[in-house]
């Protein structure tokens, strides 16, 4: 029985909890979970695979693309030929996945969110989410495939009886790739347009001293504050937060949209954001329209509950 | 920085009059004059000054020595566009518009969803007899706000058995805006498109529902056979002819805001204000700057798409203050840029801004 | 040596020298000007830069020489059409337009000037001031003769002033009520009519009956605009007249209108006047008969109130033939005006006229007005169908009965009262029954409770051309009632002649020689009612002030006038209505505002209520004769002439002579700053130009040299060069030369005159080149005047003042100064008349249009024998000019010799 | 130094209602308007910028059909030496496919480089696996996601690569490589059509692509397409504010903006 090779998503010590899709995948597809885990103290529960392969290399080294080839050469060598290989969609998982794929020179499908386990389909998002794509895989070998974050962890029920851990040894280490460190973001210029997560407020936030309990919530949530115009024009905050047509256009992870009715200018600025939440008292606010959650409500008594929820967590 | 000189900039005397009727100057860094006198030099200009020119012509009206400082900056701005070195949101209007052929790049294909508001049928042009063609400014085609202009007008003709046609998908941004922002070439493009248009379907007259677009047309189009005019000079046509009869007061005190590229670019000031004045129990009151001498919303010139650095008090906050001591709890303007500027000032105040249109739809029998 | 005779064109300071140079060489000059005087731009300004002489003084003398040389010959309003060389000479042609004055006769006494109500901008105050279409422009004027300014023909028949038994100007009060000037429209108004208050509410107006609006589309309401200038005017400010008293005593008998008209004129003419009145108020039929609610009594008392002022002296409840007699009278009194008007009620001499509740109209009338309790009860009948029938109904109406009838026995058609009362009548609620008549009134206990009615129709026309009413047999029908007014007429009582000679005519009224109002007893005269029956007030008036007239002859031993009735009245033919629509289009009558009917019909509150300014001058400018500009020929000036050298009937004139050489010196227009928009000219009156500025500050201006706009003393000035000049757009590239300087000169007068104000000018480059110049700047600048390099975008309204926007340019600034004044340094033109004259005389022009001279020799033009001089050829200063004159002469002199 | 920049033109969607016809078999793409790939805009930016600061040129790739030369023209005129078009007219959309493509090229071209510049994804696919697998094929160093490029020296550059929450890490990579470039690394210049005209009169050399496709097949089937679950508005959460903010913090949580 073949089985499915994860490499493990981590990061500065931490196993992520995105590596609960690939288990998960795993799961649905029926095959066997093995996991190939770098050296380091992960807190992770390790009955869900059937196998763990603790290499004896630096997470940094683990992370190198450049090594992975040789990695999983290894591991086939050692435990044969798995029938799919998978990452998780991220950063590095799709930096390795891509270079492993090109180093066997095997089919490759990222982004993977769905799939039909009769017909051995897997869906992909195309075009920015608007459509689909089904896709199968004709090879005989193995694949490569990425997993996207969210989509099967529910899946990842299933413990195994028994699991084996194995130690390896790493093989020679590539040389044209090292680390060198993280990079702690600077805190200087704040650009918008960087931010993942941005926190916008609008003219329903009324008086420039409520700003500040705005500021509190973004530090508290780790969150980049912008405005809309009427902010903006009125010189509560700064010019380079503007989000709109005349200011920044930005395409956070999440953008919660505070007090702000949505007006067209508005909305061209920031409607490509990835998840756009909405707190307006005006159930007929056009920014309903665009966001994806909402809650209709006062914007101030929204802010109140959330820092009181984030200073009791 | 290399500056082209189609212009007449040698002719300049530096008498300064261009700067002391810039409704930017003084709040902003613009100075009109400065950058005539360093094109005149060829030394630098900050590039970020270039972008606080509103193109409300104001400075090449007045002009005694006919310089046309309005052409020198849109040719300093080509500068710069040519270079690429210009803000991401100026670019991404520039980019929007050679895509999708409006600058905030809405589908193309929903460019004429304003017709289905309408609750009339409206015809491609192509299926009209008279091609009589309304166009709409990208404004109109995806502001939700402006979509009632090209709603009360297609109702309006409708109604009154003035058979027009409009593009559709196929309608085009003009272009004005963006030769002001100094894309000469893409301008080309959207004229060329557009003629095309225009000579495809053999349209015969062109009825715009943006100062700007009439502009444009008119004055950059070279399109001498065509009839070029806005809806306002319909309207008020069918008034006075007695096509749409006025059967309903409008108890409110008004003042009419004229549109730079209506008015003072155009010389249409009266009939909006005839419009105004054939209704019952309305108050046609007068800004002390208007006609000629009114204040620029701001809109104009690329300004709307890119906020300039310094921050000021907005002439549109301005204007609502003065419309607010006037007494007035309508403004009414003719221009979708002007509605949206000013609107969204005015709102605080409690007063209401609403297009030419609207009055007139609210006042019909 | 043959004689020489050389043309000028253009009387300013370069005509005046290069004329007055000629004749020194003994060259005969003709010197056409344009305008009715000489002096060109020269007069106008208030001093002379740099030397700050004063204008008028330098030039004054020289136009003074020009109208003392007999070798020139002077032709104001003229201007020459056609010129034509052959050889040697100039054939020219002068138009000579007419000036509606004779000159010969015409002493430059002003008196014209006081009546005519068409007031026009003064030309040469720069509209600042304002003179009437018959003037003088300036006292200094050369010649000082009048003229009329008209400009095309009345396009009406002005029937309104025929029609008026006064001969109203209505014309000429319409059209100051069109300008704006209620108070002098009211002054002309009483000119002729004591009563214009009473007028304006209840003449029946015969002169919108034939006015000529009323052609095309409606007439003019006349009427209500007299009201409107009545309503605007304070009768008590109304000062009383210097009056040289005589001896001679006049007695007048009964205070109505004719009486009051009489009194007030002789009182004015110096007689002592008494007037007895056997009511216990002056005011006869307009005090007690006209109802309040159409005359109210407050307003009848102010008028007499002013006649009182005059020393007329009214002896109340003095009934003559009863308190006094005629002949006591005749004898106290140099001369007698009979005016006791109709008082007696005609009867219907039917069954049961006698009874209680059968009233005569007037008598009704009467005893409401003076006050005494009048029980109408529910149901009150009025039969007749005159004005006074209809007074009685309303009047009845507003006393408390609820169902008022009239009893009519003919058809609306018929009806004698005017429309406009029928329809308030009806209005408020009173049945008219046409085409029935009172047979007989039936009475209960004395007291009349029935009519027994019949129904008339109407058979062949009468005498008067109305239909005959004739009863119809058998359609007799009850009529309950509780009161009846009988209100079919009134004759004159003229019991009081009993005894002397006097005696009446058939119908009851006085016998007298109607051209010239006297009895058969010398000094005695009589008018109104009492001659006429009853007639409208404005004929009572008529009659009292032809009276008045004719007592004063008489009374000075002069032979009577006579009056003549008929009336011209002319309608328009129909290619002028058609001519006139295509004109002016169609106007609407401005409705006029009363209250209405529910608000009315139970109190004596007055019906009408006065126009608003915008109402009365929408309508007041329907008047034809107020379309056109300047004289609207309404005949004041005529009037006031003494040596009557008004002359309507003149014709332009065309004026050919030979010449043997020309010198232009038409001068140049100063630009006209309305399109440059952006400097609100026209739109705030404290911008002006800076030839306003200079008439503004001249002691021969508007203002008397106080620089004093919109009533104050302003301290904060800005003056704006270059406006107009250096300018692309209006195609005058050229600098205009002269305003550096003539704004530095206005600088340091307004510096001189206003001790704290603050001065700015602003300037692109300072031009001051010739001698002095520089030096002259420099002082103005010590004198604290503010240059700033710059000129400003706008001019825009500001809290306090006018808001000025102008960058600094040597700083870079933009500055935004709140100023009280800004002038406007408008550039130089040329003269709109020189492509005219180019045209006819080959002369060549420059690119801008200024006479092109020869390179070396500023007055030489292209066309042999014909010089140029002063800003004609080009800007420059007076000083320049005076010099190009020179040379002009001295080039043409070289030519010709 | 020479880099080379993989360019796409693809078809801009986001605006627009993408119609999938024949039961599933095709997108409609016919109506949409083309445009170069937004990451590649970058990629060709930054190499412009790079070169700009260290000499060399930079020579853009595009794979695709004939109006691909449109994305070729526009790197010209954003600094581009010269543009190579593989004309492909059918599209290829196995990214393993487009990477032995441009592998068989490069190396059948002997095409020279310091670098290979690619997007991290295209706009249309999404993939985002070209420039790894064409690393991996080339058998040089790779890094993906990388937004800034801290050092460029003779044998290696120091590349900075985004990683998730905010978070970026900095590696040392040998010369010869591959990058894929993230957007945000730069503001690309704006490109006028005076600009684009104007690199229109500079030649583009185009190459069968089918010429490098001998043994290469495709092991991805594509079997239809399909419309994500509609999404219907906003979904509104709870009305008591208490429970409301709780399920925000969730979604905050489950988005990995917060944790």
């Amino acid at each position: 029985m073949s089985y499915g090779l994860i490499v493990a998503d981590v990061r500065k010590g931490t196993f992520d909890e995105r590596n609960l899709d690939l288990i998960g995948f795993c799961n649905i597809l029926e095959v066997d979970a093995y996991i190939l885990l770098p050296k380091g103290d992960y807190d992770v529960d390790l009955s869900y695979f059937k196998r763990v392969i603790r290499l004896n290399m630096e997470e940094a080294d683990f992370l190198n693309p450049l090594n992975i080839g040789a990695i999983v050469e290894k591991t086939i060598e050692k435990f044969g030929r798995p029938s799919i290989i998978i990452f998780s969609s991220s950063s590095s998982g799709m930096e390795m996945a891509s270079y492993l794929a090109g180093y066997f020179n095997v089919p490759i499908i990222t982004d993977i969110n769905g799939l039909s386990k009769e017909e051995k389909v897997f869906f992909k998002s195309c075009y920015s989410e608007k459509v689909y794509a089904h896709l199968r895989l004709k090879n005989e070998g193995f694949s490569v495939l990425t997993i996207r974050s969210g989509s099967f962890k529910q899946h990842a029920n299933k413990k195994c009886e028994v699991t084996e851990t194995e130690e390896m040894d790493p093989p020679t280490l590539s040389e044209k790739r090292s680390f060198l460190g993280y990079v702690e973001e600077e805190k200087q210029e704040i650009d918008i347009t960087k931010a993942n997560f941005l926190i916008s407020i609008g003219r329903g936030v009324g008086k420039k001293e409520e700003i500040a309990g705005y500021e509190e919530l973004a530090t508290l949530l780790k969150a980049t504050l912008s405005a809309s115009r009427p902010v903006i024009d009125k010189q509560w905050l700064p010019k380079e937060r503007q989000v709109g047509t005349s200011g920044k256009t930005v395409k956070p992870k999440v953008y919660l949209a505070m007090g702000i009715s949505g007006a067209f200018q508005h909305i061209a600025g920031m409607k490509d954001s990835e998840c756009i939440i909405a707190v307006n008292k005006d159930p007929e606010a056009p920014i309903f329209q665009y966001a994806h959650y909402g809650i209709i409500g006062d914007m101030h008594k929204v802010r109140d509950k959330l820092k009181e929820l984030l200073k009791g967590l | 920085m290399e500056f082209t000189n189609t212009t007449k900039v040698f002719t300049c005397i530096q008498c300064g009059k261009c700067t002391g009727g810039c409704p930017e100057s003084g709040r902003t860094p613009l100075n009109v004059r400065l950058i005539v006198r360093k094109n005149q030099f060829g030394a630098q200009v900050k590039n970020s000054h270039l972008w606080y020119c509103t193109s409300c012509g104001t400075c090449t009206v007045r002009c005694p020595r006919d310089v046309k400082p309005s052409e020198v900056i849109f040719d300093m701005r080509s500068t710069l566009v040519e270079s690429g070195d210009i803000s991401t949101s100026i670019q991404k209007a520039l980019e929007n518009t050679f895509l999708q052929k409006n600058p905030w790049g809405r589908a193309r294909s929903k460019r004429a969803e304003w017709a289905e508001k309408s609750g009339v049928a409206i015809k491609h042009i192509s299926d009209t007899l008279e091609k009589r063609l309304l166009l709409s400014c990208c404004v109109h085609a995806y502001d939700p706000r402006c979509h009632v202009i090209p709603v009360n007008i297609s109702k309006l003709l409708t109604y009154s058995g003035i058979e027009f046609g409009i593009l559709g998908e196929e309608e085009c941004c003009c272009g004005n805006e963006i030769r002001r922002i100094g894309e000469k070439g893409l301008f080309e493009e959207l004229r060329e498109e557009n003629i095309s248009n225009f000579n495809r379907y053999d349209v015969r007259e062109i009825l715009t529902l943006s100062p700007h677009c009439m502009n444009t047309l008119k004055k950059e189009y070279n399109l001498p056979k065509l009839k070029v005019y806005h809806y306002t000079q319909l309207l008020w046509d069918m008034i006075r002819e007695g096509v749409v009869k006025i059967g309903k007061d409008y108890k409110k005190r008004v003042a009419y805001h004229d549109p730079c590229f209506l008015g003072k670019q155009n010389g249409i000031f009266e009939e909006p204000r005839y419009i105004l004045k054939s209704i019952e129990g309305l108050e046609l009151l007068e800004f002390s700057r208007s006609r000629e001498n009114s204040l620029c919303c701001e809109g104009g010139g690329g300004r709307m798409f890119y906020e300039v650095e310094v921050q000021y008090e907005r002439n549109a906050k301005i204007r609502v203050e003065e419309a607010y001591e006037l007494g007035v709890q309508t403004i009414v303007v003719s221009c979708p840029f002007c509605l949206m500027t000013l609107e969204e000032q005015a709102v605080e105040k409690g007063i209401e801004v609403k297009d030419i249109s609207e009055i007139l739809v609210e006042v019909l029998e | 040596m043959m004689e020489k005779n050389v043309l000028v064109i253009g009387g300013g300071i370069a005509g005046i020298s290069a004329a007055l140079e000629l004749v020194e060489c003994g060259i005969k000059v003709t010197l056409v000007e344009i305008n009715p005087s000489i002096g060109g731009r020269m007069i106008q300004l208030d001093k002379t830069f740099p030397t700050l002489d004063c204008s008028t003084c330098t030039l004054s003398p020289k136009m003074v020489e020009v109208a003392l040389n007999k070798n020139i010959e002077l032709l104001t309003l003229a201007k020459p059409i056609f010129v034509e060389k052959k050889e040697n000479r100039f054939t020219v042609k002068i138009l000579k337009k007419a000036r509606y004055v004779d000159e010969k006769k015409c002493t430059g006494c002003g008196n014209c000037f006081s009546g005519c109500p068409v007031y026009m901008k003064s030309e040469f105050n720069m509209g600042l001031g304002e003179r009437k279409a018959v003037y003088i422009p300036f006292p200094q004027a050369i010649p000082n003769k009048a003229t009329i300014d008209k400009r095309e023909s009345r396009p009406c028949k002005a029937n309104c002033i025929q029609a008026c038994p006064i001969n109203t100007n209505v014309p000429g009060y319409l059209r100051l009520i069109r300008d704006r000037k209620p108070k002098e429209a009211y002054i002309l108004i009483r000119s002729t009519n004591p009563l214009p208050s009473t007028c304006a509410r209840v003449c029946y107006a015969p002169c919108e009956d034939v006015c000529n609006r009323g052609d095309m589309d409606y007439p003019i309401a006349i009427r209500h605009l007299k009201r409107f200038a009545v309503d605007n005017f304070t009768i008590e400010d109304l000062p009383i007249p210097v009056i040289q008293k005589n001896e001679k005593k006049v007695a007048i008998i009964g205070a109505g209108p004719a009486g009051l008209a009489c009194a007030h004129d002789l009182a004015v003419k110096g007689y002592n006047v008494t007037v007895f009145e056997a009511e216990t108020e002056p005011g006869g039929m307009l005090r007690y008969a006209i109802p309040e609610y159409r005359l109210p009594k407050s307003e009848l008392r102010r008028e007499i109130q002013y006649i009182r002022k005059l020393g007329v002296e009214f002896k109340c409840n003095t009934k003559i033939g009863q308190d006094i007699g005629l002949p006591e009278i005749i004898r106290q009194f140099n001369a007698v005006f009979i005016a006791v008007g109709a008082q007696k009620p005609l009867k219907l001499n039917i069954e049961g006229e006698k009874l209680d509740g059968v009233l005569g109209g007037i008598d009704f009338l009467k005893m409401v007005h003076r006050g005494e309790k009048v029980e109408v009860g529910k149901r009150c009948v009025v039969i007749g169908g005159g004005n006074t029938a209809v007074d009685c109904a309303r009047v009845a109406l507003r006393l408390g009965a609820q169902d008022v009838k009239i009893v009519y026995r003919r058809s609306r058609e018929e009806m004698p009262a005017s429309e406009e009362e029928i329809d308030d009548l009806i209005e408020e609620g009173v049945k008219i029954e046409f085409l029935t008549s009172p047979k007989r009134f039936i009475g209960r206990n004395g007291k009349v409770s029935e009519i027994e009615c019949v129904r008339m129709e109407l058979g062949e026309p009468e005498k008067d051309g109305r239909r005959k009413p004739i009863e119809i047999v058998g359609s007799n029908f009850m009529m309950p009632v509780d009161t009846v007014i009988v209100a079919v007429g009134q004759i004159p009582d003229t019991s009081f002649i009993e005894g002397s000679e006097l005696s009446t005519e058939d119908n009851g009224t006085l016998k007298v020689d109607n051209k010239t109002k006297m009895t058969s007893l010398p000094g005695v005269f009589a008018g109104g009612d009492v001659v006429t029956g009853p007639k409208f007030v404005v004929d009572a008036i008529a009659h009292g002030k032809k009276a008045a007239i004719n007592i004063d002859r008489y009374l000075r031993g002069e032979e009577l006038q006579t009056f003549e009735e008929e009336k011209i009245t002319q309608k328009l033919t129909k290619d002028e209505i058609l001519f006139l629509k295509e004109k002016f289009g169609r106007e609407t009558k401005v409705r006029v505002p009363k209250l209405e009917a529910q608000d009315r019909k139970k109190n004596f509150f007055e019906v009408m209520k006065g126009y608003n300014e915008g109402e009365a001058i929408l309508e007041a400018q329907r008047c034809l004769a107020s379309k056109i500009e300047g004289c609207i020929e309404c005949g004041e000036c005529d009037k006031r002439c003494e040596v009557k050298a008004i002359n309507h009937e003149m014709k332009d004139e065309i004026i050919e002579k030979d010449f043997d050489a020309l010198i232009v010196a038409t001068g140049f227009d100063i630009f006209d700053p309305s399109d440059k928009k952006e400097y609100g000219y026209g739109k705030y009156n404290n911008v002006i130009t800076s030839i306003e500025f200079e008439r503004l500050s001249s002691v021969t201006g508007p203002t008397g040299g106080d620089i004093v706009i919109n009533g104050k003393i302003p301290k904060r000035f800005f003056f704006i060069q270059c406006v107009g000049s250096r300018d692309n757009q209006i195609g005058a590239r050229f600098c205009s030369r002269v305003c550096c300087m003539y704004t530095a000169k206005h600088a340091t007068i307004v510096k001189d005159r206003i001790k704290d104000s603050k001065v700015y000018v602003s300037y692109i480059d300072m031009r001051a080149y010739g001698k002095g110049y520089e030096e002259f700047y420099k002082s103005v600048q010590e004198e604290g005047v503010i240059y700033i390099r710059g000129i400003p975008g706008e001019v825009i309204e500001g809290r306090d003042g006018l808001i000025v926007r102008v960058e600094d340019i040597l700083s870079g600034e933009l500055r935004e100064i709140e100023v009280d004044v800004v002038v406007l340094a408008c550039g130089i033109r040329p003269k709109k008349e020189i492509f005219e004259l180019s045209r006819i005389t080959n002369l060549e022009l420059d690119e801008y249009g200024f006479v092109k001279t020869e390179s070396h020799s500023s007055s030489i033009t292209s066309v042999q024998g014909i010089f140029v001089c002063g800003m004609a050829e080009g800007p420059k200063d007076i000083p320049d000019t005076v010099a190009q004159a020179g040379e002009a002469v001295a080039s043409c002199l070289e030519y010709l010799l | 130094m020479n880099i080379v920049v993989f360019t796409k033109r693809v078809a801009a969607a986001q605006e627009e209602e993408l119609k999938i016809v024949r039961d599933g078999e095709d997108l409609d793409i016919s109506k949409l308007p083309f445009k170069v790939n937004d990451w590649d805009n970058y990629a060709v930016e930054e190499a412009v910028k790079t070169v700009e600061k260290f000499g060399g040129q930079v020579t853009a790739i595009s794979l695709g059909d004939k109006e691909s030369d449109e994305v070729l023209r526009r790197s010209i005129a954003m600094g581009a030496k010269e543009g190579l078009l593989i004309r492909k007219d059918d599209p290829i959309f196995d990214p393993a496919v487009r990477a032995n493509v441009a592998f068989n090229f490069i190396k059948k071209h002997n095409i020279v480089f310091d670098a290979i510049f690619t997007g991290v994804q295209a706009e249309d696919d999404q993939f985002g696996v070209f420039g790894g697998y064409l690393a991996a094929l080339l058998k040089i160093p790779f890094a993906s996601m990388v937004i800034g490029i801290d050092e460029w020296k003779t044998d290696h550059v120091v590349v900075k690569r985004e990683l998730e929450g905010g978070m970026s890490e900095r590696v040392r990579i040998g010369i010869p490589c591959v990058l894929s470039i993230q957007t945000g690394i730069n503001e690309p210049r704006y490109v006028s059509i005076m600009g684009i005209r104007k690199a229109s009169q500079v030649e583009r050399k185009v190459f069968d692509g089918s010429e490098y496709m001998e043994n290469i097949r495709s092991s991805i089937e594509l079997l239809r397409w399909s419309y994500p679950p509609k999404k219907e508005g906003a979904k509104l959460l709870s009305a008591d504010i208490d429970s409301a903010c709780r399920e925000l913090l969730e979604i905050l949580k489950e988005k990995g903006v917060y944790q």
